[in-house]
């Protein structure tokens, strides 16, 4: 991890950690703020625990989200204190998840826009310059655009992928193959190493292909406290605890020191969680496979 | 409220839930008289049906066993913008007079009161859902004469009316709060008071709206949760009180 | 088949039979022929030998394609005597595969058109005034731009569903998800009807969820000589023998006679095969399932 | 023809794989110098390890044992769009003096004299793909000096150069026949001789040309494929000589 990180993301970076609910690799960012890079532009629809991590840490110039929320418990309050002036600056660009999903969707497909049926109404337009318009070209309509989003770099968490970067995801597949095939450079991050045999073996499930892969890094348990379906459980707990360590900048800075700047990796981070993986492993409910002879 | 809004819902209905209290009348709904609801999550499963009240909108128990996980630009695109959604729930900081609601700020934009989450799906969701719910508590400050930010469009926004805007959905047909309920106007877009709660009076009501609400001239009652429905939801739905309080 | 043809494929109707070269729904094609439907609008990237034969029948008052050969044989001669003036007449309206995947992409998303990099200096904006092009709100750069398309019925065919109508698809899956959500009407015919606990066991898997389906139909060996990844192989004999079937009006009109109005469906086509399913029928190849638990 | 096109290609490319003579030059290529080969099959195919050889793009033996199946969406958008394809295979009835490349008609498009399948996927890979390698066989009717259609564009489309059209990729870089390998001129984009067979002379290649058909200074000999490649063609690749002639 903190190879593929010094080698992929450079200070000043636009850096994408995607993964809705499911799969947000924290690994990854707890290694960003380790190596103390600066001045990132942090996009992704919710920018979640990690992403208000990061911009305690220093780390980001600028969020380009669409929910800025502690999902089912309240604020990411570092986020809100920059945002309510009380805190570091932070440049904000917002839309809505539609709004980012299409900014990705425009990226990976290399179209320098994309176009929805949106924000008519609202304030949106009205705070961001980048949400535009554009004439259908055959019913003359007027219909909202909003700019393609490449970004430098994406980090995706995945549940398996070959040494060559062919990556399988199941379960929740958010905006992840969009913010792939958008990026210049792309780290995998993933749970288990597996033969290229067994990415062959199910070939639908390939979400990522390995031509679009820079990096693949072997990360064990590197999504918690979000999870990965089939491997651990989401650790609500500690999105409820994240209310009051966040809230208290003095408890948020004492927490980045003992899991974040305190520890080398996230083997030792998990050792600094003791009875975690026993509480969170996931119980076995595995599907049947299907036929691919011919 | 979460019984209130399970009323709405009708079996075999396609369903945009969101999390909390709607995520409760959903199922307290699919659990009594809507077997057949399709539960679709932004996070991309459809037919959703959670074996524990799920805490996100991406809860791992959302996926398992549901019918369908897509893509969040299919869930946008093939399932909201074709119209698939025929009713959606809506929450949030403030409601308005119009049933504009803001998730984004208090305040000035540039410089915040409070700094609410945003957007998330609301916007296109206001937008696109055949008809929403919206689902708020009643208080002067978060019923406002005017929204301080315009995040989900209702039925008149900024002085334009919602059939002049090109929106496809009806918009809040509903306003179910902890006292009452608020509809829409036919024809002006206005909220007024339709329907109260046992033993609420319309000034009671009023008190906590910030503009001076309209009522119906025949105001219906709204009947309280049986015993089923309590059951239902303290010991089976919400039984560590997440979010019934 | 015959029921959901009857309530779903009307005279005039536009259709899609969507599938590249895997999972083209033949039966259905047939039984379109049975019921003499007349002056559809038939759409599909690879009209193939299915169309081919529906247009000798005199099913077809327009095609709307990109590709209209015969798979690694050559002609397609039923369209090629409409197309040269020396058949009935056929309308024609032309794209390339791109632009057909956009203008389903721009149906199954209900906007009115979609937007792609693509027809420079080409004849055919020449020669379909559909294609037309649209200027970037952001770089001022100039677009191609194809018009929806939204199919009256789009038929697909899948190895299988439950009695919802949720559909499971591996192997190619196509345009089929697009064309099913653009559609007004879906019928899906699948060579296996499953209990909903097998899809929900793997929601990864499917395709077109059931509130997008309008009837499902039950038809095994339903796309030969077509096939069906895990059940059949693709009958490439036949399409050899298709080229000098369908040069000659005579024979391929005996075709018909045999094989679609001499028989009252699939069941009698397959008994009129002898040694056909042993020939084609797919062996096992199994792959792993994966762990949904959490 | 099969064997110089082989020899175009470097290890490691992700090669956009037309069925016939260019799948057969791609597999070849995979089974000598270039293993790593990355084969993408317009019909969703990627990293396809065909255990036979495929007698059409949509081969189910160039899903089972894949990398990956997508979409065609994803095909042309997230690959092909992206500029991940380094390398195109062309063919067609008509190749003119610019590498234009017709496979929609042979005459006038409203009444043609033969009407060819059309473009397929054939328009978006002249203007994606990284470089293109066109192959057809010399004929002064396959090889106008105008292509009858303009259905793939080259280097100069009805007098426009190229890179005024705004086109990704950089087009036709040869011309592979069965006599000669043809390269556009780096500055006009014209067609020319570069390098014959052993035993072709310049003459006869142009008699296989519908125009004046330059020639660079010194041409280059093409050597005939070893004794391994013929093995390899004839006894594993393509044993039915379903594409050898």
């Amino acid at each position: 991890m903190a190879a593929a990180v010094a080698a992929h993301v450079h200070d000043g970076d636009t850096v994408v950690i995607e993964g809705f609910t499911h799969l947000i690799c924290f690994a990854a960012g707890h290694e960003i703020i380790r190596q103390r890079r600066r001045d990132l532009t942090l996009a992704r629809l919710t920018p979640d625990l990690i992403y208000d991590q990061m911009i305690a840490a220093g780390c980001a110039k600028k969020l380009v989200f669409s929910w800025a929320g502690n999902p089912g418990v309240g604020s990411l309050h570092a986020f809100r204190r920059a945002a309510e002036g009380k805190g570091p600056p932070l440049e904000l660009e917002e839309y809505s998840h539609f709004g980012m999903v299409a900014r990705f969707q425009a990226g990976a497909a290399r179209l320098p826009f994309w176009t929805l049926r949106d924000y008519a109404g609202t304030d949106l337009p009205r705070v961001n310059a980048a949400i535009r318009s554009v004439t259908c070209p055959y019913t003359g309509e007027t219909l909202a655009t909003v700019p393609a989003l490449n970004p430098d770099v994406t980090i995706v968490h995945a549940q398996r992928a070959d040494a060559a970067g062919n990556t399988q995801i199941w379960g929740l597949v958010g905006v992840q193959k969009e913010a792939a095939f958008a990026s210049s450079r792309v780290i995998v991050v993933v749970e288990e190493l597996v033969d290229t045999a067994v990415i062959r073996a199910d070939p639908n499930r390939t979400l990522i292909p390995g031509i679009a892969v820079s990096a693949v890094v072997v990360e064990p348990w590197g999504a918690h406290p979000s999870y990965a379906q089939g491997f651990y459980d989401r650790d609500n707990d500690f999105y409820v605890r994240w209310e009051g360590i966040s809230r208290d900048p003095a408890r948020l800075e004492a927490y980045l020191e003992e899991f974040v700047y305190g520890v080398p990796d996230r083997a030792a981070y998990l050792a600094r969680h003791p009875g975690l993986t026993g509480r969170l492993r996931a119980r076995t409910q595995v599907c049947a496979g299907v036929n691919y002879g011919f | 409220m979460a019984t209130v809004a399970a009323r709405e819902l009708r079996d075999g209905e396609v369903v945009f839930v969101g999390i909390g209290l709607p995520n409760l009348a959903c199922n307290l709904a699919r659990a009594t008289h809507a077997p057949n609801l399709v539960l679709i999550y932004e996070s991309g499963a459809v037919g959703a049906v959670p074996e524990r009240l799920p805490v996100s909108i991406g809860d791992p128990a959302l996926v398992t066993g549901s019918l369908m996980v897509c893509g969040m630009a299919d869930v946008f695109q093939c399932f909201l913008q074709n119209g698939r959604i025929e009713v959606g729930f809506l929450g949030g900081a403030q409601v308005d007079r119009w049933g504009n609601i803001n998730t984004t700020v208090i305040g000035d934009y540039a410089h915040p009161k409070v700094r609410l989450p945003g957007s998330g799906g609301a916007t296109e969701i206001a937008a696109h859902a055949r008809r929403t719910l919206v689902m708020a508590k009643l208080d002067p400050r978060a019923f406002p004469e005017q929204v301080d930010f315009l995040t989900s469009p209702g039925h008149r926004c900024r002085g334009v009316p919602r059939r002049e805007l090109g929106l496809p959905g009806a918009g809040p047909v509903k306003v179910i709060t902890d006292k009452a309920v608020l509809e829409a106007d036919p024809r002006s877009g206005e909220l007024m008071l339709t329907a109260v709660y046992p033993g609420v009076t319309p000034d009671e009501v009023r008190a906590g709206v910030g503009w001076p609400l309209m009522a119906r001239t025949t105001l219906l009652g709204v009947a309280p949760p049986d015993g089923r429905d309590l059951r239902l939801l303290r010991e089976v739905l919400d039984p560590k009180k997440l979010f019934l309080k």
